[in-house]
């Protein structure tokens, strides 16, 4: 099944333009303040020898370098139809209704925040990505994981504490990494996967790899400094990178407009000169789109780009908040929010699958769910010697 | 009354007396997570109950320039692990500005934050991190055990002309007590005999104190008759207690919940074999959690956290020497 | 001497518009992505009584607060003419120019900033202010302290560590704080005093004080996340603030355009929707009166400002640094980046002043100062037990 | 070859080495204002020799994200009272990451930076904060002296695959020393006796190295034979070097400039007493500055360092008890 709609770009990567790297304002800025200085396009000057001084190192032995691409849904930005893109949020809808379930039982503790409403951003950019793209998200980044193709049984199991976990235990829901699936940190500081995020790209950037970075995180976190100082960096250094925001509304208990005087996120970055788009969260067709255009342009050298996606948290901000501070969706409100209806009525009605299709995609999602979950409480404590042996790394990979 | 209602209280109370008091934080208006605030803004408005947005290392800087210009700011900073973000503001301007204006500014500020682990919030949640604030001249620092303790000290703090650094305990949040109505201030800097013994003193702040006079008790049942010291102030911190208390009894153990090495306990147990290392008939044994984060995992993070089992073994460590 | 050049603005204090603390977004923002949730216009409803809960901080004991107003330039900005500021200019670089002298003799010590060059912004900005109006500065501010009315004595001697120093020694070059004169504070930590600036308007705003906030630094300064974050904070609670940057278009060595593409500071705020304006930071009037214009519509309730000074840094970022990054300033240019000649010849051009009067007033700052580094030349030190003494405030002031 | 020449040639022997490792911060490019990082830009190019904007928060994340991602970065942070921002990422992401992701990640950051009073900079410039560090599990802390130990240092902590915060002293950079070259690795972990003794041991770290040398010149010429032992690395600590000196000497001194409450002395001290406490003939006694911030006045700041005459002064007084 290969519509116009899902196969909107290839995201065919180009040799990253070396000499963009920039030290001097472009000429349209003009330089009056400098006068009397060394002429800052000077500091561009051994721009030339970068190719050279990093071409080692693409051989080198990078901790994270696989250039192999999986196949599967979630590890590929070239073969997501409508249909896996539906699947995806479907897995990670599925997954998050088991959490409440597995926090009732006790199995599941510790902060949880989910992300049902939000399933639309993470299938339309997460899942475009390739699998040694690296994907830095926040604390309600189980969605985001799932669509980059982290197993759900690693998954539950992390959230359990248990061995087979994905960080063995030792990080939970708000810290999953996954770095065979390119899904390097997240992060229960607010904004602090940020600036890691530019860290990789820049990594890319220097070694002149073809990979993408993203880093999502909430509009909660675009007032924190680290944003700032991190989009005037990606822009300065034309860096390889990604900026997702899901724009829910809240922060916690608190709307945007008590944060902030800026409502679009999109508005914030505007003097960095990034390119940028607002779509709509629910649309995730919407959202494939817009951001494979970005991708592509961020991975072909043109720098980084920030894509805002108007989002909806439907349950609290985590499980036991007790919601007063906003009143209840509609059910209305919910359809025409609610990103798996949409596409499921849009995909058919376009003829992109049949209802039955999306009926099985249903099912396989609830199965593989179910059976991840089931598996992960099969799995044991993590042993109290590993609390030791892994607060250093060893100087040979252990 | 819960210790978090006692914190609740004692905000209340000094909004009401004074009206220089404002309360800044995140979701503040909404109560925040646990509970803390509450009430407030529906009692004095939104422009003295402060939602700020996520910017901790600037609302901190804020709060201080408010406290210097005249008003009384309560930050409240959710987690104590996101006081790092905030501590360039609390150490180079807040701690400092007294002295290095020569004593023309003041910074009445305070602000509260919770620590601690035990609650499966994984390593970036559940630190205990007043190591940091004890060695920076010109910050006090306070760790309540009690709910009567945690509204007394806050008001003694909000009256204060310093920066004073409250840090509560998310696990003793939800536990009751009484607690006198109208809060009555309990002075920075003087310790509290929370159970009389005769063999040795255990001094212990916050969570650990319960975990003490737990400890005391199945010593207790083992013929050992334990003294146990709540510091309730770490700075200026009541080494006179800490000494009359030893004097008695000859031994010392020294508990916290922060990781043991660089912790609060390597001062306490340094100044007091300085002051009184005739008197000690073994080395001051301290208690602390294990030089790792703090892990998610259940089992894990139970064992890293530690108690009454740890207390124990060092007192009894005390004992054969 | 009054001419219209220099009474450009009366800085007539407006009642604050209380009403004016914002909680919600302004109806052109809309509030879609706040659906489902209580009106955040809801957040505004207990504007009706800050009126009435902050009345009684009007006459409570603050910190600061002096309402008397001084009559000496420096002081009000109701009757600065030209010729003074052409005086206080002059004071500011006979105090510059004896800085390096007092270092080499021994008796000013540490890290030593200074601002010949910049005077204009100094000038143009501080001796605007009311004498209780509030003042930040950083670690180049003897220039802003001098314009608001710091005696130079007290300035001297402080950055020779005596107890006469304003700070009794204790705080040092980069650390001036006056509070009688409204010099709240300065900073060795870049962008660590504008947070501070924004508190200080914090309480005006809610004391409904007739004050303004001025926190002036660097164009380095605006790549750090405290910039950002107070931007929109102020942006947010429509403080009575202005900031003030002096962009000299370096930071210690490296020229701005190493740190960020954004070459004029004010696009930086842009989104925020500050009122904003970039003066050429030499033309002393012109920065008066743009930050006239700024300051008033502050100071009335109209929220806070930027005014970006383009300026020049004549000589090293510190002393003793060898400049190895930049080529001298030719005499031609800095005739023309020179802000004291300029201001003599328009002012003479102009006949605001006459040459004669501008000797006398160059003359006169000449005195001054020498008779103020001479009496703070007989300060004692500090006597040590001041140390442990200004550790913590007392609770009845000292 | 001076002390900041050693770092220098470090630096620029690891980038010929191994072409991961870049050099980052402010002004590096242009060799730093101590000269610290001079000609790397030049031999290296501007993208391995990178400066950066005043956003130490965010760079500090850039460089362990560049970290964790295969890069080598070793991140200058141009005064550690700066190291207030970046604590966050520091201690919640770089010291973390291995441990929260199970082994995943790691981390091979070195963030050289450098402290200490002295030079008339002020109370935001002058600062030793080593003690925030070495209570954070996940870091390593080092404190060369020498200028042979600056390099060997920074050379093994750019190999080592954890996050190593190498603190210089900005006192020490222009001291000249004998320095091999290449530059020869010293390991982690290992302190070194600085000069034998027999009566008393000092442990000193940093600058208060040749302030303990120079107190043992001139204890000797009052027949007292002091032992100096340079700790060199705090995290991982030396402590069997330290308790073999005590076991021989009985007595011990531990000296830092840092503020002494909360010091790393106390923790020194109380590992000893707890291993020793029967070898010891006297109380552990430190020498560390007074609880204040760093004073600007020349004659205050001079009081306010602690020297060699607190290091006699707390050497004689463990030899009256
Ligand atoms: C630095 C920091 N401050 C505060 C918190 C507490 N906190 C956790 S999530 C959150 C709100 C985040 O809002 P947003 O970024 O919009 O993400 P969302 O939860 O809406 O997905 C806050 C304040 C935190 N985790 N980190
Ligand atoms: C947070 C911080 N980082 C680094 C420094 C070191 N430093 C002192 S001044 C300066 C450059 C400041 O540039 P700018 O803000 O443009 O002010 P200017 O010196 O040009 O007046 C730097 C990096 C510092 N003081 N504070
Ligand atoms: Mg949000
Ligand atoms: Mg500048």
């Amino acid at each position: 099944m290969t519509s116009r709609a899902t196969r909107p770009h290839r995201l065919a990567a180009k040799d990253i333009t070396l000499s963009r790297w920039r030290h001097g304002f472009k000429s349209r800025w003009g330089c009056q303040q400098n006068r009397g200085c060394a002429d800052p396009a000077d500091r561009g000057a051994t721009n030339a020898v970068l190719g050279s001084t990093w071409a080692c190192l693409r051989g080198a032995d990078w901790a994270v370098s696989n250039p192999e691409r999986a196949s599967g849904p979630g590890a590929t930005g070239e073969a997501v139809t409508a249909l896996e893109l539906l699947g995806i949020m479907w897995r990670i809808r599925f997954f998050e209704e088991e959490v409440p379930r597995l926090q009732r039982a006790g199995l599941a503790r510790g902060l949880l925040h989910l992300s049902v409403g939000q399933e639309g951003v993470a299938a339309g950019t997460c899942a475009m990505l390739r699998r040694d793209d690296l994907l830095y998200t926040g604390h309600r980044g189980h969605g985001h994981a799932i669509a980059k193709g982290v197993p759900l049984r690693g998954l539950f199991a992390e959230l359990m504490g248990r061995l087979d976990g994905v960080c063995r235990g030792l990080g939970g829901s708000m810290h999953i990494v996954d770095v065979e699936h390119g899904l390097m940190g997240a992060t229960g500081v607010v904004g602090g996967n940020i600036p890691l995020a530019v860290g990789s790209a820049m990594t890319a950037r220097l070694g002149a790899r073809e990979q993408l970075t993203v880093v999502l995180f909430g509009d909660g976190a675009v007032q924190t400094g680290y944003f700032h100082e991190s989009v005037n960096l990606a822009a300065l250094w034309r860096l390889p990178l990604v900026f997702v925001c899901e724009n829910n509304g809240f922060a916690e208990f608190t709307p945007r407009s008590a944060h902030t005087t800026v409502e679009r996120v999109c508005d914030v970055v505007a003097p960095y000169g990034l390119a940028r788009q607002t779509v709509d969260g629910s649309d995730v067709i919407a959202v494939r789109e817009a951001f494979g255009v970005l991708a592509a342009a961020a991975r072909g050298g043109e720098g980084p780009a920030l894509l805002e996606c108007l989002t909806y948290r439907l349950r609290g901000h985590y499980e036991g908040d007790a919601q007063k501070y906003r009143a209840a969706i509609s059910q209305a409100e919910w359809r025409d929010r609610d990103p798996i209806a949409r596409l499921r009525r849009r995909g058919v009605s376009e003829g992109w699958f049949t209802d039955e299709a999306a009926a099985v995609a249903e099912g396989a999602a609830k199965e593989a769910v179910d059976e991840a979950a089931r598996l992960a409480r099969e799995s044991t404590a993590p042993p109290l010697e590993l609390m030791e042996r892994l607060v250093y790394a060893q100087l040979e990979p252990a | 009354m819960t210790y978090v209602k006692a914190v609740n209280a004692a905000l209340a109370g000094a909004m009401r007396a004074d009206p220089r008091v404002v309360v800044m934080g995140e979701d503040v208006a909404e109560g925040g997570p646990y509970t803390a605030t509450a009430g407030l803004a529906e009692e004095f408005g939104r422009q003295r109950v402060i939602d700020t947005p996520i910017s901790e290392a600037t609302v901190c800087g804020v709060a201080i320039g408010a406290a210097q210009s005249g008003l009384r700011p309560v930050l409240e900073i959710m987690y104590i692990d996101f006081v790092a973000l905030a501590l360039d503001q609390l150490v180079n301007q807040a701690a400092k500005a007294h002295f290095m204006s020569g004593g023309q500014l003041r910074v009445p500020l305070v602000l509260r934050t919770q620590g601690g682990a035990g609650h499966r919030s994984g390593a970036q949640h559940s630190q205990s991190l007043e190591s940091w604030l004890v060695h920076t001249p010109g910050l006090k620092v306070v760790m309540p055990a009690r709910a009567v303790d945690a509204a007394g000290l806050l008001a003694s703090a909000i009256a204060d002309p310093n920066p004073v650094v409250v840090i509560e305990h998310k696990a003793l949040y939800f536990r009751r007590e009484d607690v006198p109505d109208p809060v009555e201030a309990v002075p920075l800097g003087v310790a509290r005999t929370a159970r009389n013994g005769r063999d040795v003193t255990i001094v212990a702040f916050s969570r650990l104190v319960y975990e003490a006079l737990e400890a005391a008790e199945q010593l207790a049942s083992e013929g050992i008759d334990a003294e146990v010291i709540d510091a309730r102030t770490l700075v200026p911190f009541d080494l006179e207690a800490v000494l009359g208390s030893v004097s008695r009894t000859g031994r010392l153990v020294v508990a916290h919940e922060a990781v043991r090495q660089g912790g609060f306990g390597a001062e306490i147990a340094s100044a007091v074999h300085e002051a009184a290392f005739d008197l000690l008939r073994a080395p001051v044994q301290r208690v602390g959690a294990r030089f790792t984060p703090v892990p998610f995992s259940g089992p894990l993070e139970d064992a890293y956290v530690p108690g009454r089992a740890e207390i124990c073994a060092a007192v009894r460590a005390t004992l054969v020497s």
